[in-house]
């Protein structure tokens, strides 16, 4: 099979898995789960292959695996859509399959595979847990979620659109990937919809990301206006690219500036940065973590993928002095996202929230890089992040499913099994959580040279500080030193101490289908790092080639040059690394309850008020706008009104019609006139019916007569 | 068979009409009778479009399977009947609706026989429509089409039938003597209503008629065109009738208002206001944009307002139809350039589309109104459970409708987007931002369409549904249901996933005409 | 020789003479007494028109006999109507038949 | 003056006055005689105009059938007229008045006619008129549809004549 057949197929699996679920093997829970799981893994198989053709590629750069066909006809040509694995398409393909394959894994045992059916569950709502007899006395058990198998298809579904996304050589793809992907996040957002809150969250996801799309698909529209063709390989050719930065467009940016900024809001959306990031932390009304998961590490992720792979077009015309409007509005939404996220995450205390937050963050740290021209940098980050946040998630997962045990050891329902103040010392209670979470967590941090999270969070401030961007770089490193402080925090709280409930007590570990994928991810999460090591990085660089640069890079025409080690950067992320670590766990480490955190600001709390501002702002002003703008004074009083206006008004034409003129001038003047004048004619006249025969004929002589002398005096004669 | 070729149009055209005549020598009590009968006799004509549609050649331009008979000599009118790609994709999509509008309403049990003649005449006359190039023809069969859809709303309609379905006639003839004097005008000056002929010599005509300038007298023809036409379709500002007419009418009768009836004014928009008017048609396109945008952002406002499923659903197709008059009045600015093309085609596309999803969508509700009785959305909630297979097919219904990529609502959408941009980056600035100001209306569609399914589907279940005792509990969606959606659902797949089948003839049909 | 106006004007005379007995008698059948002066007054004519014409061509003495034909019909029905009015109404007087008076 | 201009004109005066006769008379059944008087001097007439066959069947259709019915009606009918009152109406003046203009203006009219004087040409010696109308009557080339035609009417006539005379019982 050539690699181009391959590429086709690699996203079909799980469509297929999605529909052969949804019509036929719904009511089966292992048939379901076993389609579903193994078209992942056919998926995974499929794209490990074309990986490693990928790598063994000596130019794929200027020569990589691409196939087309025609799809839409556009007047006198046809748009064609296809496929293209270029490097940085293999490289997303790599993480996106390993993280989904272990995703659906997961799913196995966090949607409790297995256990009894619950004693009250309901389609809709989470599963409650089952009492099961047991040597004769009752114990409470996780029950199966009771739509098992819709998850299933609902997370195939998922996966198609990530690979369409990965895998697509043109925007529309890549959008309708993309799109595919919203919708499935709105789905399993609202996967337990009969929970009010779940229910919102979905919808809020969905309108908050299509703000986003909905711009998106208008700089798409533009693209494909302004270059005839929407696929990456032609628009990303000198000629045309030099076309659009030459080009003036609107509000003084060029056009290839403002199309880079139209798509961006797309990405603003989908990876949830600033201003439209509210929806990112009530999406974890998910079956969490895993569909927390998706949106969290895999999907915000396709919103820097977009961003990666517009790169061209966002510094069509960039100079290397000074960024362009676009590129100073992405630094700075990136860089303020960064920072604005990190500093809610520490008050937040719903475990997921703050990976939640802390996600928000990260990609505003890549986003950021690129809006600085940091483009490698930002791919390689893109990777480590989704290796470790994904394995976070997942580890929270865990945690969240242990806690559950607990309360159902108790009974006790009213225990949050999320919130970290219920949890404390669990690293005995369940061990691989603990150290994979560590890894994680220290990855995420940036704990230096072991993890991926150092080095790619390294190459990110060494460009911004290399390049001169000092604001993005400061922000930055305040960012990287909140997201350290409150990983920490985390992890102390969760795991270090002791125990803080009753539930914590008896919270256990996690069947293998949930550790396996811990243990898998913490492994990329660790050595992922090594393969962009800079090369000129004090005693380790040169050891192994910095072989992601290389590779990466030579997607782009022109390749981009490493940036000049500095000291000055290195030491800021060791500072900003190490001292959050260590403060996280300073400050918390006595913590015993809620009222002891001096850090629950209101103010960062309740995320800055956003939620209640667009609510004030937005939301409720549309609705208002709508029903009684739109609706009932537009279309039901004045248009309406106009149209009702006419009933009465033909009316009364009709009534001054019949009583002005019908009844006196054409009843009584000209119809009953013409009778009572025909009625007294005839009256008359009927003297002469006499009804004599005789008459009659003398009558019709004298006429004879007439007629006939006028006829021959004045006819014949004449 | 040579007999079935020849009259291929007549017969597809016809044959509703003439099996409806027969029903009245059926006997009048046999309910279940009627009710195959007019699904077979409607099936006849789909196959025979069918027939039509693959044997259609798309490389050739003009009319096909043309037919001429004699109708009115004396004023120089013919039976001119034939077909091209643009007319032909809408009379497969009519003669699709009908049989499923028919299998939609064999839960009908009052007076079955009128009710199905009247849907066999309204197919004909939604047919004769688009078969028809001549003028007063056309017209004909354009006010033919109201009188069967009148006494459907009339008769079979819920609570406010009689203000709702004397709002449609009323307003949509009223919205047609304009158009009647205009086409009148037409056949006086050139002694021929024949289309081809009058498009030929009215476009390029310059001598004054009756004194006034040719310029004022066809701007005048032009809206009164435009105003039957946008009536019909319906653009802001004439469109309250639609949410009435829609939400009154029987489930089968909204199905084929949304998904032919209203295709009928834009397909007037292309069939005639652009050949006949290209010149008015580039001078006004701007306002013609306008309101176009009015619609889709308000009918999108609109929506989201309402409380009633159905008038929701309505709504929608305020919505969804200004998308096609943005993309005819982008062509309209720029004829003959690749833009308009693309604009054309996605507006034509718009039509199919909205015709299966709308269509679709009138149905789900139907099918919860049949079993509710009501159609408040604060009424329902937490359906999921109770109805899953319905759920799923509500769900990918409104994602069609909500335009997701994958699906058909999203290309045609797309065109219609990525022409309209393409007109205002390319030649008139203005339709750019016309365009996102459209997208604004697009935002909302997802806004009102996740509404209906959050209040239908989602949140705590309304127990009222659900009781023990059977006597309200919601039964879940039944075999025939699911035939009446499968086919609407399946091409509305299959379009999202490779709509070159139907886009190709749409676009040659395009390439040709414009 | 007896010149052909000789006959028309008997002709003539005997037509008015017929015609003031249908107009002035008021016996019914008197009233048909009239109209067969009347009619032989025409076939005088039809045969002095063949005779002053061209002999050969028959269509005068024709035209006589139909109006023979005729006559013989006419005075059948006439009266036959005039009889059967007398049995109902006891009158054979043509003033006082006056019942399709309006 | 010739003979035969001398037997026409007492042949013309005597049909004339029993025409006279006939719509002056009283009695109706004296009518009915000078009817057949009438008829017998046409009858003349068209022998003098050579019509011999015309005038045998004037004689034995008009005097043999007509006049008898005519007979048969008055005296039918006679009771109730008994030749009392007026035979006349009101307006006979007025009859008498148009009569004479009819005459008037026949006369009128035929006099300006260039042919009104002609006299006849001579009779065929070898002609035999009767044959000849037989074949006129009964060649499809000439008159056999009028001929048949007027056969129905007669058949006609006689079940009409039946139907209103008998009378409903």
């Amino acid at each position: 099979m050539t690699t181009e057949t391959l590429i086709w197929l690699i996203p079909l699996p799980p469509v297929l898995a999605f529909f052969l679920i949804v019509l036929f093997t719904n009511k089966s829970k292992a048939l379901s789960h076993t389609i579903g799981v193994g078209a992942a893994f056919l998926s995974f198989v499929g794209s490990m292959i074309v990986f490693f053709r990928a790598i063994g590629e000596e130019h794929l750069g200027e020569f990589p695996f691409e196939d087309a066909i025609r799809w839409l006809p556009t007047g006198n040509s046809w748009f064609e859509i296809g496929v293209l694995i270029d490097p940085v398409g293999a490289a997303t393909l790599f993480f996106v399959s390993i993280t989904i394959f272990m995703i659906f894994l997961y799913s196995v045992g966090y949607q409790n595979y297995g256990q009894p059916v619950g004693d009250h569950d309901v389609k809709g709502l989470p599963p409650h847990g089952a009492t099961i007899e047991e040597h004769g006395h009752k114990r409470v058990v996780p029950s199966v979620e009771p739509m098992y198998s819709r998850f299933f298809a609902f997370l195939g579904l998922f996966a198609f659109g990530m690979y369409l996304l990965v895998v697509s050589d043109n925007f529309l793809t890549l959008f309708v990937g993309w799109e595919i992907m919203g919708l499935c996040s709105y789905l399993l957002i609202g996967f337990w919809y009969g929970k009010p809150s779940a229910r919102d969250a979905a919808v809020k996801a969905f309108m908050t990301t299509r703000v986003g799309d909905v711009f998106m698909l208008l700089g798409i529209a533009y693209l494909y206006s302004a270059t005839g063709t929407l696929t990456f390989r032609e628009i990303f050719t000198e000629e045309t690219l030099h076309v659009l930065a030459t080009t003036p467009a609107w509000f003084g940016m060029t056009t290839s500036g403002l199309i880079a900024l139209l798509l961006f809001i797309g990405t603003v959306g989908k990876s949830a940065q600033w201003p439209l990031h509210v929806w990112l932390p009530d999406a974890m009304e998910g079956p969490t973590p895993v569909s927390a998961m998706i949106h969290a590490a895999t999907m915000v992720s396709a919103g820097v993928y977009a961003v990666i792979r517009m790169f061209p077009l966002l510094t069509a015309d960039y100079t290397g002095h000074g960024l362009t409007t676009t590129m100073s509005i992405v630094a700075f939404i990136g860089a303020f996202t960064a920072l604005f996220a990190a500093t809610i995450a520490v008050a937040q205390n719903d475990i997921k929230r703050v990976l939640a937050y802390s996600t928000i963050s990260q990609l505003g740290y890549m986003i950021a890089a690129l809006g600085i021209g940091a483009y490698v940098a930002a791919a390689f980050h893109l990777i480590t992040h989704a290796f470790f946040k994904a394995l976070l998630f997942l580890g929270s997962g865990s945690v969240i499913h242990g806690m559950e045990h607990g309360v159902l050891h108790t009974g006790n329902h009213k225990v949050d099994p999320q919130d970290m103040y219920n949890m404390g010392g669990l690293r005995k209670k369940m061990p691989i959580t603990f150290w994979t979470f560590l890894i994680g967590g220290f990855a995420l941090s940036g704990f230096p040279l072991i993890t991926a999270g150092f080095w790619s969070k390294d190459e990110i401030l060494a460009d911004a500080f290399g390049h001169g961007h000092w604001a993005v770089f400061v922000t930055l490193a305040v960012a990287a030193f909140l997201t350290a402080f409150y990983t920490m925090r985390q992890i102390t709280l969760t795991f270090l101490g002791e125990p803080r409930t009753e539930e914590a007590k008896h919270a256990q570990e996690t069947p293998w289908t949930m550790t396996t994928p811990l243990v898998v991810l913490a492994f990329f999460a660790v050595t992922y790092g090594w393969v962009g090591i800079p090369e000129h990085f004090p005693l380790l660089g040169g050891l192994v080639p910095n072989w992601f640069h290389e590779f990466v890079g030579s997607t782009l025409a022109e390749h981009p040059e490493a940036v000049e080690f500095n000291v000055i950067p290195l030491l800021a992320s060791l500072i900003v690394a190490l001292g959050g670590l260590f403060f996280g766990w300073l400050v918390y480490r006595n913590v015993k309850s809620v009222g002891d955190d001096k850090l629950q600001i209101p103010l960062l709390k309740n995320k800055y008020y956003f939620d209640e501002i667009y609510d004030f702002l937005f939301v409720k002003p549309a609705y208002w706008f709508a029903e009684n703008v739109v609706y009932k004074l537009m279309d039901q009083g004045v248009i309406d009104g106009i149209l009702h206006l006419f009933g009465p008004g033909t009316q009364g034409f009709g009534s001054a019609l019949r009583n002005y003129i019908d009844l006196p001038v054409i009843n009584r003047l000209i119809g009953d006139g013409s009778a009572n004048v025909t009625y007294w004619f005839g009256g008359k006249l009927r003297a002469i019916q006499t009804g004599r025969v005789q008459q009659y004929l003398m009558l019709a002589l004298i006429t004879f007569v007439i007629i006939g002398a006028a006829l021959y005096f004045f006819v014949f004669a004449a | 068979m040579d007999f079935i070729a020849t009259h291929l149009l007549s017969l597809i055209l016809f044959f509703p009409a003439l099996t409806g005549t027969a029903m009245l020598f059926l006997p009048g009590d046999e309910k279940t009778l009627h009710k195959w009968y007019a699904l077979v006799a409607s099936l006849v004509p789909f196959t025979l479009s069918l027939f039509a549609w693959f044997n259609f050649r798309a490389s050739q331009s003009g009319y096909q399977f043309e037919e001429q008979y004699i109708w009115y000599e004396a004023i120089g009118s013919s039976l001119h009947l034939g077909v091209d790609g643009l007319s032909l994709s809408m009379v497969l999509l009519t003669t699709l609706l009908t049989p499923l509008a028919i299998l939609a309403s064999f839960s009908i049990n009052e007076k079955t026989r009128s009710y199905m003649m009247l849907f066999l005449f309204l197919e004909t006359g939604m047919l004769g429509v688009f078969m028809s190039i001549d003028l007063l023809i056309f017209f004909v069969f354009w006010e033919v089409g109201l009188v069967p859809m009148y006494f459907l709303i009339n008769q079979w309609g819920s609570a406010n039938r009689n203000y709702a379905s004397m709002k449609f006639m009323i307003y949509t003839m009223g919205g047609s003597l304009g158009l009647l004097l205009a086409v009148q005008l037409l056949g006086v000056l050139f002694q021929t209503y024949d289309l081809q002929v009058i498009t030929e010599q009215w476009s390029a005509y310059t001598a004054p008629i009756a004194g006034i300038p040719a310029g004022t007298f066809k701007a005048v023809a032009f809206w009164a065109f435009v105003i039957a036409f946008a009536v019909k379709v319906p653009l802001w500002p004439f469109h309250t009738w639609l949410p009435d007419a829609h939400t009154e009418a029987p489930t089968a009768g909204s199905m084929i208002l949304a998904g032919v009836l209203l295709k009928l004014g834009a397909y007037g928009f292309l069939r005639l206001i652009l050949p006949l008017y290209p010149a008015e048609a580039k001078y006004f396109a701007g306002a013609l944009a306008f309101l176009a945008v009015a619609a889709i952002v308000f009918g999108a406002f609109g929506s989201y307002a309402q409380t009633d499923f159905k008038r929701l659903v309505a709504y929608s197709s305020v919505n969804h139809m200004g998308f096609v008059v943005l993309g005819i009045a982008a062509a309209a600015f720029a004829v003959g350039t690749e833009d308009a093309r693309i604009a054309l085609n996605g507006a034509i596309l718009q039509m199919f589309n909205h015709g299966l999803s709308a269509a679709g969508m009138f149905f789900l509700v139907g099918v919860i109104y049949e079993r509710t009785h009501t159609r408040n959305l604060e009424d329902f909630g937490g359906l999921f459970p109770l109805v899953p297979v319905y759920g799923g097919i509500l769900i990918f219904t409104s994602m069609a409708s909500l335009g997701l990529p994958g699906l058909n609502g999203f290309i045609s959408e797309f065109l219609v987007v990525r022409g309209s941009f393409g007109v205002g980056v390319n030649s008139v600035p203005v339709m750019a931002v016309y365009t996102s100001v459209a997208l604004l209306g697009l935002l909302f569609t997802g806004a009102y369409i996740l509404k209906g399914i959050k209040k239908v589907l989602h949140g705590p279940m309304n127990e009222h549904w659900s009781s023990a005792s059977g006597e309200h509990k919601l039964t879940e969606i039944n075999a025939r249901e699911i035939v009446v959606m499968a086919p609407l659902m399946a091409l509305i797949l299959w379009i999202g996933l490779y709509p070159a089948w139907i886009l190709d003839v749409i676009n040659r049909a395009v390439v040709m005409l414009f | 020789m007896v010149p052909l106006s000789w006959y028309l004007i008997f002709a003539a005379a005997l037509f008015s003479i017929g015609l003031f007995g249908v107009l002035s008698r008021r016996n019914a059948v008197a009233i048909l007494l009239g109209i067969e002066l009347m009619l032989n007054s025409v076939n005088v004519n039809l045969a002095a028109f063949w005779r002053y014409g061209d002999v050969r061509m028959m269509t005068g003495q024709v035209f006589a006999i139909i109006v023979f034909a005729v006559a013989a019909a006419e005075v059948a029905v006439g009266l036959a109507l005039v009889i059967s009015v007398y049995r109902r109404r006891n009158t054979v007087v043509a003033d006082e038949l006056d019942l399709m008076k309006w | 003056m010739t003979g035969e201009q001398i037997i026409f004109l007492v042949v013309a005066f005597f049909t004339l006055g029993s025409g006279l006769m006939v719509v002056t008379t009283r009695n109706l059944v004296h009518a009915a005689f000078w009817l057949v008087a009438a008829l017998f001097g046409v009858a003349v007439v068209f022998a003098l105009l050579s019509a011999n066959f015309l005038a045998v069947v004037q004689v034995v259709v008009y005097i043999g059938a007509i006049s008898i019915l005519f007979i048969f009606a008055v005296m039918l009918t006679r009771k109730e007229m008994r030749d009392r009152g007026a035979q006349l109406n009101r307006n006979w003046w007025f009859g008498a008045l148009l009569a004479v203009s009819t005459f008037g203006g026949l006369f009128f009219l035929l006099r300006g006619w260039e042919g009104f004087s002609k006299t006849a040409p001579a009779y065929p010696a070898s002609f035999d008129a009767v044959s000849e109308l037989g074949n006129a009557l009964v060649s499809p080339n000439a008159y056999v549809l009028p001929f048949e035609v007027a056969s129905v009417l007669l058949a006609a006539a006689l079940v009409g004549a039946v139907y209103v005379a008998f009378g409903r019982k």
